[in-house]
C-alpha cells in the first residue's frame, strides 16, 4: 500500500465530511484529524464502507500535548491490508471523547488504560474504571504535568 | 423457600495458574463460570512513563522486561520503530542475525507456552520437558549476548555483537535435535486423549469475534484469520524466507495449542534458512551516539510470539521520546477471557488462560 | 483405538525414567559462564580509568555513582565509584561506553546478599585493595623464590 | 526353607516366646494383637516415608531430574527431614473456620485409611483379622474417607476448599460404584469375600487373566478413589490450589498426606490380593512376592500421575457413569455366564 493511495483515500473522506476532518502529517505519518463530535460517524464509516473496511482496531492510545490530549486510533483492514490513522483532540478543560467500544469491542481495555493513565473520559464506555493502577490512586501518571513521587533514584541518593 | 445464588472466587493474584500476578474474579454458579473478570496491574511499573525520561537507546533494556520470555522480539520491534524514524538501513548480516534470534526466541516462548499449558492441565512432566529444551536455546543466547532472558541484543542499526565461533555448530546441533524433541512432545501431549478432550471445543472464539475483540497472533490465527505480520507486511527481511502460517478452523483451545506447536516447526525452518543464507559483513550501521530523531510519530508493529507487538513513538526532536506507547498483545488478548469463559467450568478457565498465553509482564507494562 | 495416545505417553515417560538425568549438582559442580556473560558485579581497574563518567551517563537506571577530583598535575581521577547492583539492569551499556575498558563483569553469579545495603558495591575501594595485594604479593613471591633457590642449592651441596 | 522365612512363622516364634513368660493364653493373644497393631502402624508410617521418597524419585526420573539426593544416602532421609519440618511448623487455623470439624477432619481421614489394613493378607496366614467379609469391609471402610474431605472443605471457610470438598463427594461416590462392581466379579469367581480364600483361589491362575476388564476398571476407579492424577480434581493445584487441604498446615496437613499414601498402598494391596495372586509365587517367600507386586502397582499409579493431564469434572463424571459403570456391569454378566458354562461342562 503506497502512501499515495492512502492519501487519496483520506482525501476522499475529507471531501465527504469537509470541515470536521483535516489531514495532518505527511508521508507515512498522514492521519485524519477528526472533531470529537463526528468521531463515531467517521469510525463507523471507515469500518463499514467498501473502500476502507477497517475491521480491526490495532492500537488505541493518547498523547498529552499540554494544551490538549490527542487520542490516536490505528485502524487496519484485514481484507484490504491497509492501515489508517485517525486522531481526535480534546482540550484539557473538557476531556471527553466518545467511546469506540460499540464499533470495536477491542477498544474496551485500551480506553480504560487511557482513562487510567491520562484521564480522558470515554463517554458511552460500558465499564470505565482504572485498569492498571489501583482504584484509589490519584492523578494520571502519563500526563506531562504529573509529578512522580518517590522513585528508585531518589531513594539511592538519600542512602548515600 | 430454597434459593441458589452465585459466589465469587478470587483466582489470583497468587494462584498457581494465572501465569504471574493476574487476578481473575470468577463469579461461579457451582462449578460453572458466570463471569470471569480479569483484574490486572499488580506488575505495573510505568514503563511508558519511564521511557519519557530515558534516551532512545537507554530504553532498549526496558523493552526486555515487557514480555520477558520473548525479549528478542521486543528489542526488534522497538529498534525497528526507531530505525524507521531516523531512516537507517541495517547491514545484511545483522538482519539475518536478528531473524535467527527472534525466531529462536519464538521457539523458546512457545515451549514455555506448551510447558505451562501442560502443567495447568496437570501434566507436569510436559512442563519439565518444555523447559529442558528451552534451556538449549537460552544457552545459545547466553553464548551470543551474555544473558539468558534480558538480552538487549538488538540495537539501533544492527546487533550488539557478532556471533562467536562456537555458536553456529551449537545452533546446528540444536536444529538437528529439535524435530526429535518436538516429536517427543507430540507423543507425550498431543496424542494424549485426555489433553485432546480437555482442549477440543472449549473456549471457542469465532473468527469474526476474534477480529472485533482485537486478538492477534496465534490466538487470532487459531480462529482461521490469516493475519501474520511476517507475511502480510514483512518487516526486516521476512519476505526472503519460505514458511507457512498455520491456521486453525474452530478457534478452540486445541487449535491454539496445535498452531503454536506447528509454528515452532516453521520457526526452526526459518532459522535453518537464515543460517544458510547469512552473508559475512558488518553487524552495525553507523548510528549517531546521541540519537535525536526528527519530530514526528511512528507506529510500527511486529509479530511477537503472543501477537502483534506495536510501538507508537512520538518524538519532539529531543533526546528522549516525547511519548512512547506499546501495543501489548497480551493485554488486548486478555479482553476475550470473560466472554470465552462464560458457561464453562473452572478447569476450562485455566485452559483458556493458558492457551491465550498472556504474560503479566506485558499486560501490566 | 482409545487409549493408544495414553500408552504412547507412558512410553515416553518410561523412556525418560531410564535416561540420563539432566540435573547438575549445583554447589559441587558449577557451570562455566560463557565469555560474554553479563552478571555479577562491576570490576573496576582504577589504573585504566580516566574518570570520564561515560559509564554513569550511559546507564539507563542511574546505577553507577561516581565523583571525580583533580590531582596536582591537573589530571582527573576517581574519588569514589559506587555501583548499586540492586538497581542494575545488566544491559552492558556502561562497559560498552567505556573508552579504556576499565570496567568489566566479575562473572560471579552468586551475588545474593542478606541486606540491601550490601548490594551497593564500592568498586574503587575493591580495586585499590586488589592492587595493594598485588604489590604485597609480588615481593613475597620473590623471597619465596630465593628461599627455594637456597633449598635447591643446599640439596645439591 | 520357606517355612522359616514366612512372616507367619515369625509370629509363631514370637507367640512361643511370649507363652513362656505369660501364664494365661488369653494374655498372649492380647499381647499379640497389640504387636499386630504396632506392626500395622509401622507399616503405614513407613509406607508414607518410603512412598513419598519413591514418588519424588519416580517423578524426578520421569522428568529427567535426579530428585532428592542430599539428606542421607541417596536422599533416603529426605522424607524424614520433611516430617520433622512439618512437625515444627506453626499450626494455623483460618479465621471463621468451624473449629471442631476442622480439627477432626484429618484424623477422621486417617482412621479408615489405617483401619483397612487389618484385612490385608501380607503372607500365608499373616492377616490381622481374616474376616469372612473382608472385601466388603474394605469397601465400607475406604468409602468413609469421603466425609472427612467434605468436612475439611466445609470447615476451612475457604471457597477453594469448598469446591474441592464438593468435587470429592461427586468423584468418590460415582467411582465407588464401578469399583465395587469390578470387585464383584472376583468375589463371584472365588465364591468368598474372605481375603485369604480369594488369594488361595489364585494359586494356579491369577484373576487378572480371568478378569482383565475388571482389572482395568479397578485400576481406573482406584486412581480416582485415591484422588491421584489424572483424577486429582480434588486437589487439582492449577485450578483450586489444593482443594480441601488449602488451609491446613504442619502436622494436620501431614496427616492428610499420610492418609493419601496409606490409601495408595491400600488400593495397591487390594489389586495385588484380588487380581495378582497375593502372596502366591514361586521360589521367593510369600511376603516378598506380595511386596514386589504391591510395589509394581504403586509404580503404575505413580507412572499415571507423572504422565497424564487432569480430566475436567464433567468428563470425569460422564466417564464414570457412562463408560466404567456399563463396562463393570457387562463384566459381571459375562463372568456369570462364563461361570455357568464352566460349571455346565465340568
Amino acid at each position: 500500500m503506497s502512501n499515495r493511495d492512502i492519501n487519496t483515500l483520506l482525501a476522499k473522506i475529507q471531501e465527504q465530511y469537509l470541515e470536521d476532518v483535516k489531514i495532518v502529517g505527511e508521508k507515512a505519518q498522514t492521519a485524519l484529524l477528526v472533531e470529537p463530535q463526528r468521531l463515531l460517524d467517521i469510525l463507523e464509516f471507515l469500518k463499514t464502507s467498501e473502500s476502507y473496511q477497517c475491521n480491526m482496531l490495532r492500537n488505541l492510545t493518547a498523547v498529552d500535548y499540554l494544551e490538549y490530549i490527542e487520542v490516536v486510533y490505528h485502524l487496519y483492514s484485514l481484507s484490504l491490508r491497509q492501515a489508517i490513522t485517525v486522531k481526535t483532540r480534546c482540550s484539557m478543560e473538557d476531556l471527553q471523547v466518545p467511546s469506540a467500544t460499540s464499533i470495536w469491542p477491542s477498544a474496551n481495555f485500551q480506553e480504560r488504560e487511557i482513562y487510567d493513565l491520562l484521564g480522558v473520559k470515554f463517554t458511552g464506555h460500558p465499564d470505565l474504571r482504572r485498569i492498571l493502577l489501583r482504584d484509589e490512586f490519584e492523578g494520571h501518571p502519563l500526563r506531562k504535568t504529573y509529578q512522580a513521587g518517590n522513585t528508585g533514584e531518589k531513594e539511592v541518593k538519600s542512602l548515600c | 423457600m430454597l434459593k441458589t445464588e452465585t459466589f465469587t472466587l478470587n483466582m489470583g493474584p497468587q494462584h498457581p495458574s494465572t501465569h504471574g500476578v493476574l487476578q481473575v474474579v470468577l463469579e461461579l454458579d457451582g462449578e460453572t463460570v458466570v463471569q470471569a473478570i480479569p483484574n490486572m496491574g499488580y506488575l505495573h511499573r510505568g514503563i511508558e512513563k519511564l521511557a519519557e525520561s530515558r534516551t532512545y537507546a537507554q530504553f532498549i533494556p526496558y523493552t526486555d522486561r515487557l514480555d520477558y520470555v520473548s525479549s528478542m522480539g521486543n528489542n526488534l520491534g522497538y529498534c525497528q520503530t526507531v530505525e524507521k524514524m531516523i531512516g537507517v538501513t541495517v547491514p545484511e548480516r545483522a538482519e539475518y542475525l536478528r531473524i535467527i534470534m527472534t525466531e529462536l526466541n519464538r521457539i523458546a516462548s512457545h515451549l514455555i507456552f506448551m510447558g505451562s499449558l501442560a502443567i495447568d492441565l496437570g501434566a507436569s512432566t510436559g512442563m519439565m520437558f518444555g523447559f529442558r529444551s528451552r534451556e538449549r536455546i537460552l544457552d545459545l543466547f547466553d553464548m551470543v549476548c551474555g544473558a539468558r532472558q534480558t538480552y538487549t541484543y538488538i540495537r539501533f542499526g544492527g546487533v550488539s555483537a557478532d556471533i562467536p565461533a562456537e555458536f553456529i555448530p551449537a545452533l546446528e546441533r540444536f536444529l538437528t535435535d529439535f524435530p526429535a524433541m518436538l516429536d517427543e512432545y507430540h507423543r507425550l501431549l498431543t496424542g494424549n486423549e485426555i489433553l485432546y478432550h480437555r482442549l477440543k471445543n472449549t473456549g471457542v472464539i469465532s473468527a469474526q469475534r476474534a477480529v472485533e475483540i482485537g486478538l492477534t497472533g496465534p490466538a487470532l490465527r487459531a480462529s482461521g484469520v490469516d493475519y501474520d505480520i511476517r507475511k502480510v507486511e514483512p518487516y526486516g527481511i521476512y519476505d526472503r524466507f519460505d514458511f507457512n502460517v498455520p491456521l486453525g478452523q474452530v478457534g478452540d483451545c486445541w487449535d491454539r495449542y496445535i498452531i503454536r506447536m506447528e509454528e515452532m516447526k516453521q520457526s526452526a525452518d526459518i532459522v535453518a534458512q537464515a543460517l544458510s543464507q547469512m552473508p559475512e559483513g558488518t553487524i552495525m550501521a553507523s548510528v549517531p551516539k546521541v540519537l535525536k530523531p526528527p519530530a514526528g510519530e511512528v507506529y510500527h508493529s511486529i509479530e511477537n510470539p503472543r501477537g502483534e507487538l506495536g510501538y507508537y513513538i512520538v518524538s519532539d526532536g529531543g533526546v528522549n521520546p516525547y511519548r512512547l506507547h506499546v501495543r501489548r498483545p497480551s493485554f488486548i488478548n486478555l479482553q476475550v477471557l470473560n466472554e470465552t469463559c462464560q458457561g464453562l467450568l473452572i478447569g476450562d478457565v485455566v485452559a483458556i488462560l493458558a492457551t491465550l498465553d498472556s504474560l503479566m509482564g506485558e499486560v501490566d507494562c | 483405538m482409545v487409549g493408544k495416545g495414553l500408552l504412547e505417553g507412558m512410553r515416553v515417560t518410561l523412556k525418560a525414567f531410564f535416561n540420563k538425568k539432566e540435573t547438575l549438582q549445583y554447589p559441587e559442580i558449577k557451570l562455566t559462564m560463557p565469555e560474554r556473560f553479563r552478571g555479577g558485579e562491576l570490576e573496576l581497574d582504577n589504573k585504566k580509568c580516566i574518570a570520564c563518567g561515560l559509564c554513569a551517563r550511559a546507564c539507563p537506571n542511574h546505577v553507577i555513582e561516581l565523583t571525580t577530583g583533580t590531582d596536582e598535575q591537573k589530571k582527573r581521577h576517581l574519588t569514589s565509584y559506587i555501583y548499586h547492583s540492586g538497581l542494575c539492569l545488566y544491559c552492558n551499556y556502561c562497559i560498552e561506553a567505556c573508552p579504556t575498558n576499565a570496567i568489566c563483569w566479575d562473572k560471579n553469579y552468586e551475588n545474593s546478599r542478606f541486606f540491601k545495603d550490601e548490594l551497593d558495591v564500592d568498586c574503587l575501594a575493591i580495586a585499590k585493595q586488589k592492587s595493594a595485594e598485588i604489590i604485597d604479593a609480588a615481593p613475597a613471591n620473590q623471597t619465596n623464590a630465593k628461599q627455594e633457590d637456597a633449598f635447591s642449592k643446599e640439596g645439591e651441596g | 526353607m520357606q517355612e522359616i522365612t514366612g512372616l507367619f512363622n515369625i509370629a509363631e516364634i514370637l507367640r512361643g516366646i511370649l507363652g513362656r513368660f505369660l501364664p494365661d493364653p488369653q494374655l498372649v493373644d492380647i499381647c499379640m494383637s497389640l504387636i499386630n497393631i504396632g506392626a500395622i502402624f509401622t507399616i503405614i508410617s513407613l509406607t508414607a516415608v518410603v512412598l513419598v521418597y519413591a514418588e519424588r524419585k519416580v517423578s524426578a526420573f520421569m522428568q529427567r531430574r535426579s530428585g532428592p539426593n542430599r539428606v542421607g544416602p541417596g536422599g533416603t532421609l529426605q522424607t524424614v527431614a520433611d516430617m520433622v519440618k512439618l512437625m515444627a511448623k506453626e499450626d494455623i487455623m483460618p479465621a471463621g473456620a468451624d473449629r471442631w470439624m476442622w480439627m477432626l477432619a484429618p484424623i477422621l481421614l486417617f482412621i479408615p485409611a489405617a483401619a483397612v489394613f487389618v484385612v490385608f493378607p501380607f503372607d500365608n496366614k499373616v492377616i490381622f483379622a481374616d474376616l469372612n467379609i473382608g472385601v466388603f469391609y474394605f469397601i465400607a471402610m475406604s468409602s468413609q474417607s469421603v466425609l472427612p474431605f467434605l468436612m475439611a472443605g466445609w470447615a476451612s471457610n475457604n471457597k477453594y476448599s469448598l469446591v474441592g470438598g464438593m468435587r470429592t463427594v461427586a468423584q468418590m461416590l460415582s467411582y465407588e460404584v464401578p469399583m465395587v462392581l469390578s470387585i464383584l466379579g472376583i468375589v463371584m469367581l472365588a465364591g468368598s469375600m474372605r481375603m485369604s480364600t480369594i488369594v488361595a483361589a489364585q494359586q494356579h491362575t491369577w484373576f487378572i487373566l480371568l478378569q482383565p476388564i475388571a482389572f482395568v476398571v479397578y485400576v481406573i476407579t482406584a486412581t480416582a478413589e485415591i484422588n491421584r492424577a489424572p483424577f486429582d480434581l480434588v486437589e487439582g493445584e492449577s485450578e483450586i490450589v489444593a482443594g480441601p487441604f488449602t488451609e491446613y498446615t504442619g502436622m494436620r496437613w501431614a496427616l492428610f498426606f499420610l492418609a493419601e499414601y496409606a490409601n495408595l498402598l491400600a488400593v495397591s494391596v487390594i489389586a495385588t490380593t484380588l487380581f495378582l495372586g497375593g502372596w502366591n509365587g514361586p521360589w521367593l517367600p510369600g511376603w516378598v512376592w506380595f511386596f514386589l507386586k504391591v510395589g509394581g502397582m504403586v509404580f503404575l499409579f505413580m507412572w499415571f500421575r507423572w504422565t497424564f493431564p487432569r480430566l475436567r469434572i464433567d468428563q470425569l463424571m460422564s466417564f464414570g457413569w457412562k463408560v466404567l459403570l456399563p463396562l463393570a456391569l457387562l463384566n459381571i454378566i459375562v463372568t456369570g455366564i462364563g461361570m455357568y458354562i464352566y460349571e455346565f461342562f465340568s
